[in-house]
């Protein structure tokens, strides 16, 4: 069976990994390479590193950044952010991004699209975009929030599959950083209409949140920013929560919290005495590889 | 260099920082979260989380992470007496130790009654370290932060106890790395980063000053398997509580006696003066790594409480980030290095984003808020801006000068 | 040495284990007991599962616990944690901060382990009351940290100093190197519930309970006393070795500390006082046994041990009497009032308003 | 690289195409030394090879056939039997043909062709992009301390259909696609070991320590 994915984002601004909130206030994380680190000790399934003020300030990608980061993962590794051409896309493959995350460039480049699927195959690309609810109808924006965009987003959407994109992410605006839980209906509505995979992500506060948009709808993976810098080992956590219900996560990390007690949220709780006791005499070596 | 509108930091500061559009910093920003959050709210939830970690029959309910400063008081004072846990209270022997800081911590253990555990590191061992991480980062503190933050760590898989609570997170309380709501918790990637200068113990192991695995291993972090079996979780009380440190000072003064002391580089009388270095050479080298000291961090966490207008800030600044740290010849005659190597070893950790090098080779400050000062303020010698930080009259008249590795820390009457 | 000691024994000749012991020496082979104990340490090195300690050493930074340590660092080549279970600040003597800080200084990597301090003080005051005893909860506590840190760290080696048989006439512990059964022995054996505490918990207690020997087994916990493997383990020597690598010794007369030497039970002041009710007690204390050991070694005849003992056991300068009841809240008259409870009426007769041993050793 | 001890390590071949880093520094993580080239010279002076590959089979297969190293490699690997590896696109280059895009020859290293994954009823989603289980034999040595729930890193359109007898390990996807081959000295991954975590580097563990047995 193939698995649900969890997928972190890490949102670098100005060479910062930086929490985004509602794509408008953004605090300090601080080195894109650490937090690239930890999310791949902590098992994530993919990683997603998007330069967010890239295209605004008109810069092309950090591409030494990008290759520290591919340096410490070990998982697949998506790069999106101030790409504008083929050429940009080759530097970052050669720097190891496995994936090319496209969005704004592709409203100024019709051909943008085809070209980097006919060049890198299409599973190599991803194409983004950037989703705003207001007054109950979803709109289109780019340039990280700044711009306005005039097309339907379903046709939107299903231009970029047809132009090859091999996966699309979609990026809720009015969800980002808010903690209310994945924006179903609209996640729901595109993964139904295209073939390719979709990737949701805007909204994760807590465990469930993640349990109802994979019950909700048919997305392949759920991307997490801010949420896996709160806690210790949040994604392994996390899938572990899944597990108990029936959401099927790759796990691969020496440590699963599977026989850890939880709270209504899905927080781990206090083991009981005797089980924390018994520990005393056992012991626990990583394994090396 | 930019500077927050509001308050005192420089864009450069090690924590980061991001700036909206106002020019107002992440830290005044997640600041202001403090005078918007229902507290009560968060009492709340801090009590269930509390509820839940509580042992029914025997064991402690949680760690406690203290020294003899740093609201060590506040925090015992909270969670064992206004929400009755049980905790063990945990310290890592700094050796820098001040007597006054010896004596706080004595009178806190006799105060809050708890078990209490200390781990000492051989001199030798601390000596050798801080010579490699002075070469490495420029730092005389790295073995104090690193084992403060993993002692608590160790002793709660050691003694399966899961719940460590700590004070104020550095990162939301400075620099606003993160909002109260996230509730964050004690990671070992924030470790690593922001607390270790991004070097773990095992990057310290060195050849050439002969530093062994062995060596390093009081301060190496329990492995993923061992926090995952028993869930260890550190939170930090200023997500659940409006933190105020100065307000929680002055009420441990009054109930408890927790005493003050004057320090040569900051207004500051309460925190860290249990550590001859920590407000003197350490400031120091903060500010020859960053062009900025302590007092930039005290002033700005006073114009954000409102104690302090900007320009009052700034004069302080100006009044303290210049002042010569005083002890330093204890430090340099505990670790055996001369002067002019202590400071070879430091020029190497000069930031560029603060320092430049003149046409003397002399090192030249980029740039400092102290630029800023509007005229009128800067001369006006008759204000006073101490924010009414208090001075306890001290137990004994005479306080030892050197450090004290472990001291009794009792008066007799 | 009196047949009062309480679980003292004597052979058919008269003459106690320790003296039995003492004239075994010469004829032992110290060169092949070295070989044991580096063997002994050598197979629970696989049990043991901490990256760097060989073992763990309780200590107070006393004479015995420097020269152990010391020894352990250095004859043996091992990486010992010191365990030191520390008295409540106010109970803590200066001389025992400040040695132990010199002991920590010589190289060693220290966990100090301070228990509640009004549970310590609660439960002194039970042991005083209830069995005229100081120390018998700060013993157990003592006793106890150590096994239950070596459990927490999982260093299953325990070193100790002297078997207190072979030196002091308790038969529990056997005369072998091998210390497991330490919790037999009179004090911690009955654990803090003997003392029949009212209104603490068991939480409270942590660190005064022994571990069981169920829970001792499962963490292959093995305790060794050195003092088997060491042939020129004494009080004496231990000290002379111990002042030379910094050891701070009390400044006080024998009269004072009704003690013949000034540097035992430095981190304890309240020693002297539980040493002057043994003496109450039993009708011998400190300097009875100060002289039995060095006529055992030949340092000294019967008969100037015996004007030591008439001239100084059993005193205890007013002075500590004065810090234990300001310790313990209580006056000097509430103080004899308990302390005079315990005097063995069977061996003490009162004459003109002092009392006197009816049976003087001679 | 120096030019000393070449025969000990492995050559990656680079032929344009994908992400070479990833798999170096899979290679540094676990202390292998390795050349990256694509001239015949170091083909025949190394003594094993990674042909990795993301892509396009049909750019792939013309860039290697302007760079002249097929013939010399094939020679390699068929004659002195040095061990290769492909991953992914470069497993499928081992095929005799591929209907990507058209129709292209490839390497013919093993009897095989390479087609689309089939959506079938389940209007399954392609690529077939994430994580999947694996099914392999137990005995295999490349498997070794590889939990039989492990999950591999997967991103393709296209696979590989072969003999059953080549067939080393397989997943569910639809129907069941074949995800690594093996015959004699050649080896092919369909997932990415590299950028399949702990399971994947110990994989690559495996692997190492496997032709390095066979060709001690």
């Amino acid at each position: 069976m193939l698995k649900k994915r969890i997928i972190a984002c890490i949102l670098v601004k100005n060479g910062l990994a930086v929490q985004s909130i509602g794509f408008e206030k953004y605090l300090p994380i601080g080195s894109p390479i650490i937090v690239a680190e930890y999310l791949n000790k902590w098992g994530v399934d993919e990683i997603v590193y998007l330069d967010i003020d890239a295209t605004i300030n008109g810069r092309e990608p950090n591409y030494r950044q990008v290759e520290s980061v591919a340096k410490a993962c070990f998982v697949p590794l998506s790069v999106g952010g101030g790409i504008k051409s083929i050429n940009h896309m080759r530097d970052l493959t050669r720097c190891g991004a496995d994936k090319i995350i496209v969005n704004s460039s592709l409203f100024e480049q019709k051909n943008l699209l085809m070209d980097a699927a006919s060049a890198f195959g299409s599973q190599c690309i991803v194409a983004a975009v950037d989703v705003i609810k207001s007054d109950n109808s979803y709109l289109i924006k780019s340039n990280s929030g700044t711009i306005d965009r005039e097309e339907s987003l379903i046709n939107w959407v299903l231009n970029l599959e047809k132009l090859g994109a091999g996966e699309i992410f979609v990026n809720c605006i009015h969800k980002d950083g808010k903690k209310t839980g994945f924006d179903i209906e609209i996640l729901k509505e595109i993964s139904d209409l295209v073939n390719v995979p979709v990737i949701g992500c805007g909204g994760m506060g807590s465990p469930q949140h993640v349990v109802d948009v994979f019950s909700g709808t048919d997305i392949s993976g759920a991307a997490i920013g801010n949420y896996f810098n709160f806690i210790e080992h949040a994604p392994v956590i996390l899938k572990s929560y899944l597990k108990t219900n029936n959401i099927d996560t790759r796990i691969d990390t020496e440590y699963d919290y599977n026989d850890h007690p939880r709270n209504m949220d899905g927080a781990i709780v206090k083991k009981d005495a005797s089980a924390l006791y018994e520990l005393t005499f056992t012991y626990h070596e990583p394994e090396i590889i | 260099m930019k500077y927050c509108s509001r308050c005192m930091y420089p864009e450069n500061h090690p924590l980061n920082l991001t700036f909206n559009q106002d020019g107002l910093c992440s830290g005044c920003v997640v600041h202001e979260e403090k005078d918007e959050i229902d507290w009560g709210e968060k009492e709340n939830d801090l009590k269930s989380l509390l509820n839940s970690y509580r042992s029914k029959s025997h064991g402690y309910d949680c760690i406690v992470p203290v020294s003899g400063a740093r609201d060590s008081y506040f925090i015992v004072d909270q969670i064992k007496n206004k929400y009755g846990m049980n905790p063990l209270l945990v310290s890592y022997n700094k050796h820098y130790n001040t007597d006054i800081g010896i004596k706080n911590l004595a009178y806190l253990r006799s105060y809050f009654d708890c078990d209490f555990l200390m781990q000492t590191v051989s001199p030798d061992v601390v000596k050798n370290i801080t010579r490699v991480t002075l070469r490495d980062m420029g730092s005389i503190y790295w073995h104090c932060i690193a084992g403060q933050t993993v002692f608590p760590v160790q002793c709660a898989v050691r003694y399966k106890v899961p719940l460590i609570i700590w004070g104020a997170h550095q990162g939301i309380d400075q620099v606003g790395m993160f909002s109260h709501h996230d509730n964050v918790e004690m990671t070992r990637k924030y470790r690593k980063e922001h607390d270790l200068m991004g070097f773990e113990a095992e990057d310290i192991v060195d050849t050439i000053l002969g530093i062994t695995e062995k060596d390093v291993q009081p301060f190496v972090y329990p492995n993923d398997i061992d926090l995952e079996k028993v869930g260890v979780r550190g939170i930090y009380l200023n997500n659940y509580h409006r933190w105020d440190s100065k307000q929680q000072h002055e009420n441990m003064i009054d109930k408890y006696s927790y005493k003050s002391q004057l320090q040569t580089r900051t207004f500051d009388t309460y925190n860290d003066i249990d550590c001859f270095h920590y407000s003197n050479l350490h400031d120091h080298i903060k500010y020859i790594k960053y062009g900025y000291g302590k007092i930039t961090d005290h002033v700005s966490r006073e114009i954000r409480l409102k104690r302090l207008s900007r320009e009052e800030g700034a004069v302080l600044v100006k009044r303290y980030t210049n002042k010569k740290p005083e002890y330093n010849k204890l430090f340099l005659d505990w670790i055996g290095i001369k002067e002019s190597g202590l400071n070879y070893l430091l020029d190497k950790h000069r930031n560029p984003t603060a320092w430049h090098k003149g046409c003397d080779n002399e090192w030249i400050i980029n740039d400092s808020i102290i630029n800023y000062i509007p005229d009128g303020y800067s001369n006006n010698k008759n204000i006073d801006f101490d924010c009414g930080f208090r001075i306890t009259e001290p137990r004994m008249k005479t306080l030892n000068d050197r450090y004290t590795l472990i001291g009794r820390g009792y008066e007799d009457e | 040495m009196p047949n009062t000691r309480p679980s003292i024994k004597f052979d058919e000749h008269g003459v106690c284990l320790p003296c039995n012991y003492a004239e075994s020496i010469p004829s032992i082979d110290w060169g092949k007991r070295k070989e044991q104990l580096l063997e002994i340490v050598a197979s629970y090195q696989n049990h043991n599962k901490s990256k760097n300690y060989d073992c763990l050493i309780g200590v107070s930074g006393g004479k015995d616990s420097t020269r152990q340590a010391m020894y352990v660092k250095n004859e043996l080549g091992l990486r010992p944690l010191l365990v030191s279970c520390v008295q409540p600040p106010q109970h803590q003597t200066v001389l025992g901060a400040d040695n132990l800080s010199n002991l920590i200084s010589l190289g060693f990597d220290t966990i100090s382990v301070g228990p509640s301090p009004t549970v310590w003080k609660k439960l002194m005051w039970e042991g005083f009351v209830k069995h005229g005893n100081l120390h018998k909860s700060t013993e157990m506590a003592l006793f106890a940290s150590v096994p239950k840190v070596a459990i927490a760290y999982q260093i299953p080696l325990i070193l100790w100093g002297e078997n207190p048989t072979l030196q002091l006439g308790d038969a529990h512990a056997g005369t072998t190197w091998n210390g497991n059964k330490m919790s037999a022995g009179n004090t911690i054996a009955s654990g803090p519930s003997s003392l029949k505490y009212d209104g603490l918990m068991e939480q409270q207690l942590y660190w005064y309970n022994y571990p069981d020997s169920f829970e001792m087994d499962r963490a292959n916990i093995q305790l060794v006393y050195l003092g088997y493997f060491w042939n020129d383990w004494s009080k004496i020597n231990n000290a002379n070795f111990s002042i030379a690598h910094g050891l701070d010794i009390r400044v006080d007369s024998r009269e004072n500390m009704g003690s013949l030497e000034p540097f035992d039970s430095l981190d304890d002041d309240f020693v002297q006082i539980n040493q002057m009710i043994k003496h109450m007690k039993f009708g011998f204390g400190k300097v009875t046994e100060e002289v039995c050991e060095l006529i055992r070694t030949n340092k000294m005849t019967r008969v100037e041990g015996i004007e030591l003992v008439k001239k100084y056991d059993g005193k205890c300068s007013e002075r500590y009497i004065l810090k234990y009841c300001k310790y313990m809240g209580i006056s000097i008259a509430e103080f004899w009032a308990v302390a005079e409870k315990y005097r063995n009426q069977d061996i003490w007769v009162k004459d003109k308003g002092e009392y006197h041993l009816k049976y003087p050793i001679t | 690289m120096s030019n000393t001890n070449k025969d000990k390590t492995v050559l990656i071949i680079d032929y344009g195409v994908g992400n070479l880093l990833s798999i170096t520094k899979a290679l540094d993580y676990l202390g292998y030394s390795y050349g990256v080239s694509n001239t015949v010279d170091d083909i025949v002076r190394y003594q094993s090879y990674i042909l990795p590959g993301v892509g396009a089979f049909g750019e792939a297969m013309r860039n290697i056939n302007l760079l002249g190293v097929s013939e010399a490699l094939c020679q390699e690997v068929k004659i002195q039997k040095k061990p290769i590896l492909g991953i992914c696109l470069g497993m499928q280059l081992f095929a005799k043909s591929s209907t990507e895009d058209g129709h292209h020859q490839g390497l013919g290293l093993i009897e095989g062709s390479v087609e689309k994954i089939n959506p079938g009823p389940e209007n399954l989603k392609v690529p077939h992009v994430g994580w999947n289980e694996i099914i392999y034999d137990k005995k295999n040595p490349l498997f070794k301390n590889i939990d039989k729930n492990s999950c591999f890193y997967y991103d393709h359109s296209y696979h590989f259909i072969c003999d059953s007898g080549y067939k080393i390990a397989s997943c569910i996807y639809g129907d069941e696609l074949t995800v690594a081959i093996n015959r004699d000295n050649i080896y092919g991954f369909q997932f990415h070991p590299e950028k399949s975590h702990i399971s994947g580097l110990k994989l690559l563990r495996n692997y190492f320590n496997h032709i390095g047995k066979l060709h001690a």
